[in-house]
């Protein structure tokens, strides 16, 4: 189906969010969109599938002008969408969440769960993925949720489908099936609208590139044009993709785990006797598939997990069995995966986040009193170091890009007397811009000497950071590896392969 | 890994047990009738040494507490049911102690405490299908008084107690009007609405009782009531049918309440569009359920179930209506949501160990007790207390219960 | 009246980023109309509630049922009397609550101004402990308990012991504040040892609370001795709240504690160490808890202050308002009415101390509009539930008086993921 | 101050009775509203309007009192032991408005027993009848078991329940026989309670299990839980009735009527009206007002609908009771008289 949108514009307040924004997607075509984080892009998809009401211009199926009331009236005319931030109900089975909103029902309402079970297994099949259809959403890593966002969609049979940065927690192959399931779906009629950051992942599929800037079309490219050029349309400004990196000087060991060991409530091993050893100076990158066991690993030196077992010491002194004040307090920074759940109060301002760990002592806090005067200069001081784009250091976090929030946990975390520094997906869901600051400030922190541990899920961040790798594998270390070791090999050994001599030497 | 919780809390109990059942024990003989005179099969009285009696249950307690803690040694998770002996066990124990040398009724002890439970049945379930799709309901007690108020004067005037149940329903759903529109339409703090409207119901229903009911009772307070009504051969069963099949009507709409709203919202389009707006409401919107309808007229349903239980009051109980007759009933059936973790079900045990924990205090009183009166009547809200802390712990509600939603 | 942390304006460098929303989303701004209260829609939604009670007085009035009778051979009459009974009932209400004309001199006309601030005092101390529990997260229904229990403890020593002045007040008070604090703190204790919800928690410590007073009143240590009615006996003299405006009037020393504790509640939440823990606490548990604040710990302190602000207004009943003894109704609904003071006050101190005082003129202003018109007690019951009602829906009042949305319409934000923690959303988690 | 605005010559047309209640509010079916109902009487009597305060809490006492004071009052009403000193603190400061309290005496700050000259204390020997009552109920119970509960525990309360007990007891060594009564123990002065004066399904509860453990008499003393009692009653379908408390409820409950054996009356309405016009007329005496079996202020009420249950020789002995008691030939004790 024929997509066109025609001057669509959408304020929020004064902030003109879409300016008269014109987009055609051709039926059996897919269509790029690119954008730094806060240009329009997901509130324009919005419109498009009548969750927000568009201040003037007007939406073409097939040539028809469309009306749409809501999202109900959006899906019916045969537009689904993969959104940016999963509309999944965390305690719903994946059945159920397939089915919501167009049940298959029985006698008397009754849900008819058999027929959604086969309706996910067999769009599940079609397209090689692997879900539970009885699982709960919640317990599932995020890869998989992503896999039930795009069921979802697939299950309503929509024409027009909206992928909204879906490859933003994907793994590598993970990114390419999915790629090869949009190809799929183009080559039998459906248009496609993909929404993403990574320029490798438009030019490897998209057919044309519509770019955005501040709420406006800036114009069109093609899948061939170069990285640097795409990255420059959508800033408005050279960016430098590569970030230099001189090699390490790794120093003395630093942070030791050995035996590290970590189960869940039900006594699952999550984490299973892991032992590495990061030097100061020197970046450890731990990679793997989401949902492997990093995210209990880095939880676990926190001191965030209850039931561990093994030993962690840093600079020679234990960690573990401490609170997480107690750790934080040692000189650990800690960036956790997930921003606003975990890393920020968004109803907090920039200032009174950039003070959250630290508000137990000095110079913060002085005989129970916040020391505001410090504080403002302090947040002044980091706002400006960080580039932090707001409207002043009263502006609440909640208000502010994901880029710029992700500056603030940075902010804060790297503006302590260091030992180690703890960064987990740094620049999930970043523009390439952000992407280019963040990194530059972690190899800074490395270049001071301080050790640090990235853990992503991003090859290309991996790639871009580590000076030696660590695959996890089923809460397994899979092997630790040189910075340089190619993508392929890294591919194999997060699907758990045993990496070659050579790579296993470092 | 292991948690000792559990046997360290049954190693507590059995040593209170060992101080109450043995050294403080009392020597006697506790009767417990089984039957009631009416019924068809007569079991006979059940008659045990009083302190004997304590030492057995003493000793098993020992015996399933020592297994307990062998249970979590070897890393193996204590069973419910092995929890669930140990609590009747004890509470045997307990009955057997209180009343030496007198006779324990034990069907009129669980008849009394169902008829206490059901108003707080019909509340909790009111609050279990609001909270379920995002409106905190605060104002069960209000939605059981307008209840009992409307029922209690339309049955009179009417002489129709099937009528008085109608408008119970529909004082239930006003009252929830209310709270669905300040709280969905004008985005007002759902507390707030619904600790106002119970002292708004409290107001309305006493002028009106003042000025209306209590001059012109033999018109306007003197509802019919219902009969009992004995199901065949279900109400023969000993025990269990002069407790649950010798009731009224309210309380056979009741069983049939509590199972459909637990098939409903489990089982049906229906419960999962309700659950989804409770727990994500923007999730709900984009597959094109409308989330403020959803909640304006299931937070009504809530209203009109828990009016039912207002009716139950003046209808299947006591014949009048009564100034704040529901005397907090409101307030534990809340409790009973939250203890019984959002679920129909559960929330519907709960209040049944409420009213049993009243009904037990009741007959112990009765039979004299050496604890003075005002020790007795702490007895539920402790049992509370100690089932929430020692047995439920933390709990996790609908997710988006509380939070206005607001679309653009 | 914000807590947030107002750091000192420092000029920004940086110009808004372009692409930034610079206009609040409509969460925020519906958040904002009512925390600073649009004064004109406050106005609006009192004259609201009022038209409403007038409705309700002139239905209930004797005089106009009578005239009613005859309504359409007199209807003059039927207006007149309802005019009467109106304007009698809110002149009396006024009179009671502010100021009362009829009274020669200025002294005795402010009397009704002073009764207000009396009434408003222990609702002021227990609708802060309420809002301190609500800005943590906690919803704390137990004020009626924490409010006994305080009395309880409070009054004993203000009865029993034998101190000198000034020592006696300053040991009864610290007394009965533990004492809610206490009963306060189990619930923290609970929730933070065993998940125990608080609601259920408060509601159930409620009922022991009410019954251990009462227990104690009968035949415990509370009880009057050569009395067979459940009563504690007087507070001695130097355990008395000293009157702050002469004998007069009623007003005592409990006003400026009150006041003393509002600003010490505005210092802990937006200035002290502890209210940024806590405020981070009720706003996102996950991250407080990733920033090394123990959730559990602030639950507890949370819960133990609240419980002693309630205490205060527990201690302010018995050392100030009923110094002649009390009974185990001593709490009067004041841990109710607390949670929609604190509520309408959003949570913020000096936010809870104007709705404490609007709640003590209803109170004061009661007795006037029932003894002189006779308008029953539950329409004044009525009238007041009616007014909170309206001052909470903002735009229930702009759509009935048809005043624009202020800006224009600026649809934003959909649900936000994480919103100031009202106590709704503490009961669903 | 403010001033009471009564002159002690006041003629009827500008005599303005008013009356406040304690928590339990007017239309409690107990002492305040008997004392209501003799107000309106008194003021229908004398043709005067007279003002009402009702409480909801306590903290409204000094607050209804003294807006009573206010609004000119020359004689007030207020109803319950809990206003007792909220009555003499507005009497001190008023000492030209005349009060009467229901249910208590004043006392000062140190307990020791106090009279005002404008304080007219009215007080029941309630005892007195409840003994006749609990005779009653001995005598006509065919199960041998007899029983009550309470509302709260007040003396108030308990008085009733004392002076029930001792009519059985008395009933037992009279006929050497051996009829119980649940729900009280007067040596221990402990029994059951319902806890509330509002929670009528509580009330039905309690009495179903009076009803299962045998007693087929029960006297609730608990405001409008009589109902339940009564309900229970209806679902037991035994022969089951009721002893009322504070007014007959033959008349002011008929709807039930058939349950009442008889009432346990607290002649509130009559003295109430006495002590109105009494104070209209000029003369208002601060003497404390008793009521006893002797001045009919305290009584049980006639038997209706069971008088043909009832053995007649049983009506007489309770009689003959009765004039011992009023001879003070038989003294009726309580640890709740009121003092
Ligand atoms: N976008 C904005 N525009 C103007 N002022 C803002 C904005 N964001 C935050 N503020 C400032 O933040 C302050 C606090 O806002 P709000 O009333 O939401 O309190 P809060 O942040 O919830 O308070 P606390 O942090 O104490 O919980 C306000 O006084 C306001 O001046
Ligand atoms: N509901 C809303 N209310 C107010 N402003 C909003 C709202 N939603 C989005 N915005 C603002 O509109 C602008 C566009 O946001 P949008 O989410 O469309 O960006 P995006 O291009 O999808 O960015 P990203 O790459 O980070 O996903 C941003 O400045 C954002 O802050
Ligand atoms: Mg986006
Ligand atoms: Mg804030």
């Amino acid at each position: 189906m024929k997509l066109e949108l025609r001057g669509i514009t959408k304020r929020f307040g004064a902030l003109v969010a879409n300016d008269h924004i014109n987009l055609t997607v051709e039926a059996g075509e897919i269509h790029a969109l690119l954008g730094e984080n806060g240009a329009g892009k997901s509130t324009l998809m919005n419109v498009l599938y009548g969750l927000y009401r568009a201040e003037e211009g007007e939406i073409l199926l097939d040539d028809v002008v469309q009306h749409f009331a809501g999202p109900g009236d959006a899906m019916a005319a045969g537009i689904g969408m993969v959104h940016q931030h999963f509309m999944l109900i965390p305690v719903f089975t994946v059945a159920e969440n397939v089915m919501l909103g167009h049940e298959e029902t029985g006698f008397g309402g009754h849900l008819d769960l058999p027929a959604a079970r086969r309706r996910v297994t067999e769009i599940s099949a079609r397209f090689g993925f692997d879900v539970d259809p009885d699982a709960l959403v919640e317990d599932l890593p995020v890869g998989v949720q992503q896999r039930v966002e795009i069921i979802k969609a697939l299950s309503r049979d929509a024409r027009v489908l909206v992928f909204d940065e879906p490859t933003a927690v994907l793994t590598p192959q993970e990114t390419d099936e999915l790629m090869g399931i949009m190809r799929q779906l183009r080559d039998s009629g459906t248009s496609i609208v993909f929404i993403t950051h990574k320029l490798r992942e438009v030019r490897a599929v998209a057919d044309r590139i519509t770019v955005i800037r501040l709420g406006a079309v800036v114009g069109e490219a093609s899948p061939t044009a170069s990285n640097e050029e795409l990255a420059t349309m959508m800033v408005g400004r050279a960016v430098d993709l590569t970030v230099d990196k001189s090699p390490a000087e790794p120093g003395a060991p630093a942070l030791v785990v050995s035996d590290l060991t970590v189960l869940d409530p039900h006594g699952q091993v999550l984490v299973n006797s892991v032992s590495f050893t990061v030097h100061a100076g020197e970046i450890l990158a731990i990679a793997g598939v989401q949902g492997n066991g990093q995210t209990e690993l880095t939880e676990a030196l926190m001191g965030l997990q209850p039931r561990v077992s093994g030993e962690i010491t840093l600079d020679g002194s234990s960690l573990r069995g401490h609170t997480v004040r107690k750790i934080l307090d040692a000189g650990v920074g800690f960036v956790p995966e997930d921003r606003t759940e975990d890393g920020l109060v968004s109803e907090f301002t920039i200032a009174e986040n950039l003070m959250l760990d630290r508000s137990h002592q000095p110079p913060f806090v002085k005989r129970f009193n916040v020391q505001l005067s410090f504080l403002a200069k302090f947040a002044e001081d980091k706002v400006k170091e960080f580039d932090v784009r707001s409207q002043g250091i009263d502006t609440l976090v909640g208000r502010l890009s994901g880029g710029n929030q992700q500056k603030v946990v940075l902010a804060r975390e790297l503006s302590r007397e260091l030992r180690l520094f703890i960064a987990a997906q740094p620049t999930r869901g970043l523009d390439v811009g952000s992407i280019e600051f963040v990194h530059e400030r972690i190899i800074a922190t490395r270049d001071a000497g301080t050790p640090v541990i990235v853990i992503s899920t991003e090859l290309d961040e991996v790639a871009a950071l580590a000076d030696r790798i660590l695959v996890m594998f089923r809460g397994r270390v899979v092997g630790i590896v040189p910075g340089d070791t190619p993508r392929a090999v890294l591919g194999l050994m997060m699907a758990g392969e045993t990496p070659t001599e050579e790579g296993a030497a470092a | 890994m292991k948690s000792w919780k559990t046997p360290i809390a049954l190693a507590i109990f059995t040593l209170l047990g060992f101080l109450l059942l043995v050294v403080f024990g009392r020597d006697g003989e506790s009767t417990m009738r089984l039957s009631t005179t009416t019924d068809l099969i007569q079991l006979p009285d059940v008659v045990l040494p009083t302190r004997p009696t304590g030492i057995v249950v003493v000793a098993l307690l020992l015996l399933i507490t020592a297994g307990s803690g062998w249970l979590v040694r070897s890393k193996a998770k204590v069973p419910l049911w092995l929890v669930t002996v140990f609590a009747v066990l004890l509470l045997v124990g307990f009955l057997a102690w209180a009343s030496a040398d007198h006779t324990i009724p034990v069907p009129g002890l669980l008849f009394g405490s169902l008829s206490l439970a059901v108003p707080l049945i019909f509340g909790a379930l009111g609050g279990v299908i609001s909270e379920r799709v995002g409106v905190v309901n605060v104002a069960i007690e209000g939605q059981l008084l307008a209840g009992a108020f409307t029922s209690a004067m339309v049955a009179s005037i009417t002489q129709q107690p099937l009528l008085g149940l109608v408008a119970a329903m529909v004082a239930g759903v006003l009252v929830s009007f209310v709270l669905a529109a300040f709280a969905i339409k004008y985005f007002v703090d759902q507390v707030i609405v619904g600790v106002v409207l119970n002292v708004l119901v409290s107001g309305v229903t006493g002028f009106l009782f003042s000025q209306l009911l209590a001059p012109n009772a033999a018109t306007l307070n003197s509802p019919p009531r219902f009969e009992n009504i004995n199901i065949p051969l279900l109400s023969e069963i000993p025990i269990i049918g002069p407790v649950f099949f010798r009731q009224t009507l309210i309380v056979y709409i009741m069983y049939v309440a509590v199972a459909c709203v637990y098939f409903g919202l489990f089982h049906t389009k229906w419960g999962l569009r309700l659950r989804a707006v409770g727990e994500h409401p923007q999730a709900a919107d984009t597959v094109g359920i409308n989330v403020a309808r959803t909640r304006f007229w299931n937070v009504s349903l809530a209203g009109a179930i828990a009016g039912l239980g207002g009716a139950y009051f003046t209808l299947g109980s006591v014949g009048a209506f009564g100034k704040e007759m529901t005397a907090g009933a409101g307030f534990i059936a809340l409790a009973a949501v939250i203890f019984g973790r959002w679920d129909p079900i559960r929330a519907t045990l709960a209040a049944l160990l409420f009213g049993f924990a009243s009904n037990l205090q009741n007959v112990l009183s009765i039979i004299g007790s050496p604890v003075p009166s005002e020790f007795m009547l702490m007895l539920p809200y402790l049992v509370t207390i100690f089932a929430v802390a020692g047995l439920v712990g933390q709990s996790r509600g609908p997710a988006a219960s509380g939070k206005p939603y607001i679309k653009s | 009246m914000s807590e947030t942390l107002q750091t000192p304006p420092v000029s920004s460098g940086k110009p808004a980023q372009p692409g930034q929303p610079d206009q609040p989303g409509r969460v925020y701004q519906i958040f904002r109309e009512i925390t600073t209260g649009n004064a004109i829609i406050s106005v609006l939604a009192v004259l609201l509630a009022l038209l409403v009670g007038a409705i309700l007085i002139a239905f209930t009035n004797e005089d106009v049922q009578k005239a009613s009778v005859y309504f359409f051979s007199r209807p003059g009459d039927t207006v007149v009397a309802a005019w009467n009974s109106v304007s009698g009932a809110y002149s009396a209400l006024f009179q009671g609550s502010v100021y009362n004309f009829r009274k020669p001199d200025f002294a005795s006309g402010i009397k009704p101004l002073t009764e207000t601030l009396t009434f408003a005092t222990p609702l002021i101390a227990a609708g802060l402990g309420v809002a301190l529990g609500f800005r943590v997260g906690l919803f704390n229904i137990g004020g009626r308990g924490q409010m006994l229990i305080a009395a309880a403890l409070g009054g004993w020593v203000a009865f029993a012991l034998d101190l000198p002045a000034g020592i006696h007040l300053v040991v009864a008070l610290v007394v009965g504040v533990a004492g809610g604090a206490l009963w306060g703190g189990l619930v923290g204790l609970l929730k933070a040892r065993t998940g125990a919800h608080e609601v259920i928690t408060t509601i159930m410590l409620n009922y022991v609370a009410y019954y251990l007073v009462s227990y104690l009143l009968r035949d415990g240590f509370l009880k009057t001795p050569g009395s067979n009615n459940p009563q504690s006996p007087a507070s001695k003299p130097t355990a008395v709240f000293p009157d702050l405006l002469g004998p007069t009037y009623n007003l005592h020393l409990g006003f400026i504690l009150v006041i003393i504790a509002t600003i010490f509640t505005w210092w802990l939440l937006s200035r002290s160490n502890l209210g940024f823990q806590f405020r981070a606490v009720g706003l996102n548990p996950h991250a407080a808890r990733v920033a090394g604040i123990s959730v559990d710990r602030m639950y507890v302190y949370a819960m133990l202050l609240s419980g002693g602000l309630v205490g205060l207004a527990g201690i302010n009943q018995v050392l100030g308002t009923s110094t002649s003894g009390f009974d185990a109704g001593i709490d009067s609904g004041i841990g109710f009415d607390a949670i929609t003071v604190a509520l309408l006050g959003r949570s913020r101190p000096w936010g809870v101390f104007a709705a404490g005082i609007l709640f003590g003129a209803f109170k004061a202003g009661g007795f006037s509009m029932q003894a002189a018109e006779g308008v029953p007690i539950d329409i004044v019951l009525i009238v007041q539930s009616l007014i909170v009602l309206f001052i909470a829906a903002p735009p229930l009042v702009r759509a009935i008086f048809r005043l624009p949305t202020p800006g224009q319409k600026t649809p934003g934000a959909k649900t936000p993921r994480k919103r100031t923690t009202t106590p709704t959303e503490v009961v669903a988690s | 101050p403010s001033t009471g605005g009564a002159t002690s010559t006041a003629a009827v047309t500008n005599f303005t009775p008013c009356i406040v209640s304690d928590a339990g509010g007017f239309d409690d079916k107990s002492f305040n509203q008997s004392s209501f109902d003799g107000m309106t009487q008194a003021a229908d009597a004398l043709g005067v309007k007279f003002k009402q305060a009702e409480s909801k809490t306590t903290d409204q006492y000094a607050g209804n009192v003294s807006s009573m004071v206010d609004q000119n009052c020359n004689f007030i009403l207020t109803v319950g032991f809990a206003l007792a000193n909220t009555t003499r603190d507005a009497a001190k400061a008023s000492p030209t408005t005349d009060f009467a309290i229901i249910d208590s005496a004043l006392s000062n700050d140190d307990f020791s027993p106090l009279a005002l000259d404008n304080v007219k204390p009215v007080l029941y020997d309630t005892a007195q009848a409840a003994f006749l009552a609990g005779y009653l109920a001995a005598g006509t119970s065919k199960t041998g078991i007899v029983g009550t509960y309470g509302g709260k525990q007040f003396p108030s309360v308990t008085i009733f329940m004392d002076g029930f007990a001792d009519g059985v007891t008395y009933y037992n060594t009279q006929k050497s026989k051996s009829v119980k009564l649940l729900g009280w123990d007067k040596a221990a002065q402990a029994g059951t309670f319902a806890g509330s004066f509002d929670d009528i399904n509580q009330g039905k509860a309690l009495s179903t299990n009076l009803i299962d453990q045998g007693a087929d008499i029960i006297l609730p003393v608990a405001g409008p839980l009589f109902q339940g009692t009564a309900q229970a009653i209806q679902d037991s379908g035994k022969d089951v009735a009721i002893v009322g408390v504070d007014s007959d409820l033959y008349e002011t409950a008929p709807a039930t009527k058939a349950l009442y054996l008889t009432s346990i009356m607290k002649q509130m309405a009559d003295a109430t009206k006495k002590i109105v016009t009494d104070a209209a007329a000029g003369d208002f005496s601060a003497t404390p007002y008793i009521g006893t079996l002797d001045n009919k202020g305290v009584d049980i009420a006639p038997l209706h609908d069971w008088e043909s249950k009832v053995d007649p020789a049983l009506v007489k002995e309770v009689d003959a009771i009765k004039a011992d008691i009023i001879s003070g030939k038989l003294t009726v004790t309580s640890p709740s008289t009121p003092k």
